[in-house]
């Protein structure tokens, strides 16, 4: 049976050269960069040219990247160091309704610790409102963490106005890049970034990896005590194979960036027109413009999501509901419920990922599948365009 | 490991039963609280019997596997025979669910009752297997799985 | 050049039957775990199994082993969440002074936040006294954090004496076991080990992955917040490959274990022995009971370490002064002094850990240069057997 | 990137100087706060020409390479000219050093500096490289790499 993968924002099979780079450092060249003398040295020199890689594709220096575990310990590195290297200045946050639960929960850790969290709005585009964000500053907000695109809808949001906005009132501007890097052209200075979380796994690198970027200048405490690896800022001994993949895939997701984007752009846009033509009632979530290049998030009203998911995966095609972590939990979508959309076309929404690895062939494969799967699913579904289901029949609990 | 084994998959696929019923004897819809999926059984009574079922459903593949057997299971039986059967008769005649996908059968075990009873008031009948059933009350759902 | 390891406690080589467990998950089976149906289920099988085969080798359940991204984490976790867990207990953690930085530096952060921690001294051997940890005990003692295993010179302490203490006075006692994994038979039923502290690539696993045991029954409150992987205790995707490793890692040390101890401790004291016998002005940091069976540490009085090491490296000779992470440090093992020994003879000491790739014939070529490079540094030393160094002449800043 | 040079490794393996002259006509020992390395320099000094230098270290690879340097470099030097010497033109000579072992090379520099101060003294001679060089003031180390 035919393969097909349309789940890139999930995660990325790691690329041939991108593994080729890692393998010698797994069983040969496996010497612990912070020991003394060559061994070690090697080590240490892979280490750095990863880092260099991996500000280069940000504009950042080499001294402001920090390696860690992954997107996630990156946002709760960025937010819980942030609010305890201000708690003193304040102990206010803001953030926004559609951020990745490892920004919602870490927030949502801090406001048992009693600081305060502003969760803003996001129009039906997915994206946050300047004067709504500003409007929400107070003299105790210490942070603003706004994540650069949306793991589900691909929505990217205005960060540089968002930054202006930080900067003007002195409060530190975290993003969560994690969906943009790789897929939206990114530079910390002219953006004014101060903190922004990136993952290896989701630019065709291995697991396991991230980092976070610290500016120069900002200081915040460690998440994770221990040993001195990275420059005494995250202690662990060096993840020097992940490291070196997330190097590599940091490279050639600079080099291929223009294509990348335009590629997948134009393999989007047919996949939506040519859902919008072929299938009745479905409409997309979000819109084209601010969107991330491989992103669709449509909604097949009349049928549930997880039963479309299901009968796609039987056919070897492989899309999500929404983020990866939450569709074991069969909870609505908290993005799509903040754009404002019925619950029960959040319950009818899926999201296709497309990646460096989709071709026209997996497309048009997927549309005449699709078209059949919805017509089927539609069959034993109680609602139609004469008989639509109600908000109200739905309990969102 | 598959998330679901073969027989709920080919009940998912090609399942049984789905329509309605024109002039049906009972109808009965139930949305569960649980995860917004709703089914729609109507059935053919005669006798106290069910002589046919037929469901619609908008939910995930164990909701729709559920509805499939489930109607497969009632036609043929009495109404008090039909009222015994629970939602874990429809997941063994499955095969099995996974665990967080339990409740899915719930679905159907309450569609059906629900549709009895409607059948049951209209046509004044006492019948054992409803009572204590209360379509007004609140669902509550077990989640002993939660932490999955 | 002859290049001979001996370095196998700041980390292994990856074992040629672990790596190939593990790379069908990079780039082919590569699917996100947390995703529904067959592309992640895969993965999520591969993670089950490591699982098992992780709980097995320490005696637990399936349910009890959560993945991290390291030992430094596990260490982390552990002690900062029992902090939280019962701050409304008490305030007060009992620790050693020759534990892991992963865990002092952990403790330090807690005081900073107004925990109080005892570090119990250690004897000359580098063991606790059970005596004085009973002493140390309060009303408001809620945690008791002593390593299994040392990792500089290899002191194995009385795990089940201490747990006995801990249960008597209801404390949770956590065991950083990072060094005595696959080193040492370890049954956290037996023993009765509330949480235990792993790392993989010092099992000849890959780097980047570890786990902590927690005891069915004892909660703690996350450290890392976000999705809901590891049943919602470790959020952020999982590190497929990785984990898939570290299993088989786990399930290799597991089946070698006793011929890993046999053959390791008897290269071990043919080493120390012959050290002995061959150079003089000698000494064995520590006892040979009780003792890591990979572990040699010793003095080379007169000459420092650190020339030591880089001579020996210029030899293809790789050893180290103690822990990787405070290897570019410079400064004097705080383990060593623990134990007591004079500033001069810490200076004076260096460390050989020998692994599962190790023959007799790597050590009698060590032997023959160690003999050679000492003799040649002593005669640069303006000290000798007639003129000792005094500690009084060393400034321990 | 390796940690040395070649020629610090060559300094290293082959120390120049090493030993300690016999009757030597100054000597200097200086342990530094920062490593607990130690150097003793002995001198042999002919109208205030320094004819012969000799060390003994107790330190680490750069500690000794520093040493070899810099006996080598303060053969032949006056008195005055070897005061001019610092630990920066000892690691020059070195090729350089990385970072965080600069400061090993102070140790040879404040052992030349003690053991000329000591024949200084003996011979009352006034010099003017020792201007301000008090030995028994606490040696402050600026250590800018501390974060690395
Ligand atoms: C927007 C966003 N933030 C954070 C994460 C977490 O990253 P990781 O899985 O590397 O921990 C993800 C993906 O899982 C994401 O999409
Ligand atoms: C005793 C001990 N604890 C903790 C650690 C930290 O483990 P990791 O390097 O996996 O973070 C180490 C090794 O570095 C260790 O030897």
């Amino acid at each position: 049976m035919k393969q097909i993968y349309l789940d890139y924002s999930a995660t990325t099979p790691v690329k041939k050269e991108v593994l080729e780079e890692m393998l010698p450092y797994f069983s040969e060249n496996f010497g612990n960069p912070s020991s003394l003398y060559e061994i070690g040295f090697e080590a240490k020199d892979a280490i750095a040219k990863a880092r260099s890689r991996v500000a280069h594709i940000i504009g950042a220096s080499d001294r402001e990247i920090f390696f860690t575990s992954g997107g996630t310990e990156s946002d709760n590195w960025a937010i819980i160091g942030t609010a305890r290297a201000f708690k003193n200045k304040g102990n206010h946050i803001i953030t926004s309704k559609i951020e990745h639960h490892a920004v919602l929960h870490t927030c949502e850790f801090l406001e048992k610790e009693g600081y305060e969290v502003t969760y803003l709005n996001v129009d039906s585009n997915g994206r946050i409102s300047i004067e709504e964000l500003e409007e929400a500053i107070t003299d105790n907000t210490i942070l603003i963490s706004i994540m650069f695109a949306n793991n589900e809808m691909g929505a990217i949001q205005p960060i540089k106005e968002i930054s202006r906005i930080a900067k003007k009132h002195n409060i530190v501007f975290h993003t969560d890049a994690v969906q943009a890097l790789g897929n939206v052209p990114i530079d910390v200075k002219d953006l004014g970034i101060d903190l922004m979380s990136m993952s290896s796994h989701k630019i065709y690198g291995p697991k396991g990896i991230g980092a976070l970027y610290i500016r120069k200048g900002l200081v915040i405490p460690n998440l994770i005590h221990g040993g001195g690896q990275e420059r005494k800022k995250r202690a662990g001994t060096e993840n020097v194979p992940a490291i070196v993949g997330f190097g590599k895939a940091a490279e050639l997701a600079e080099a291929n960036l223009d294509r990348h984007i335009k590629e997948l752009e134009t393999l989007r846009n047919y996949f939506i027109s040519e859902v919008t033509k072929r299938i009745p009632d479905v409409s997309l979530n979000g819109s084209l413009e601010n969107r991330l290049p491989g992103n669709i998030n449509m909604v097949f009203n009349y049928i549930e999501g997880e039963a479309l998911l299901l009968a796609m995966d039987h056919k070897g095609i492989y899309a999500s509901t929404g983020s990866a972590c939450s569709s074991a939990s069969f909870s609505p979508s908290h993005v799509l419920l903040a754009m404002g959309l019925p619950v029960e076309k959040v319950y009818s929404s899926i999201r296709f990922t497309i990646g460096d690895f989709t071709t026209k062939e997996d497309i048009d494969y997927v549309l005449d599948e699709l078209e059949a799967i919805v017509k089927k699913l539609r069959e034993i579904s109680p609602f139609n365009k004469d008989n639509v289901m109600k908000t109200a029949q739905v309990c969102n609990c | 490991m598959k998330m679901y084994n073969d027989k709920v998959m080919e009940h998912f696929t090609n399942p049984r039963n789905v329509g309605t019923i024109e002039n049906a004897d009972a109808i009965g819809q139930f949305g569960s609280p649980v995860c917004g999926d709703i089914m729609e059984v109507s059935l053919k009574i005669e006798d106290n019997v069910i002589v046919d079922a037929k469901f619609r459903t908008f939910g995930c593949g164990s909701a729709i596997a559920s509805s499939s057997v489930a109607t497969e299971m009632i036609k043929g039986k009495t109404l008090e025979e039909a009222l015994k059967l629970t939602n874990q008769n429809f997941v063994d005649e499955l095969g099995g669910l996974p665990g967080p996908k339990i409740h899915c059968s719930v679905l159907s075990e309450q569609a059906i009752k629900l549709a009895i009873y409607n059948y049951a008031k209209k046509h004044n009948l006492e019948l054992e297997g409803l009572k204590g059933f209360n379509p007004d009350e609140e669902f509550s759902h077990d989640d002993e799985d939660e932490d999955e």
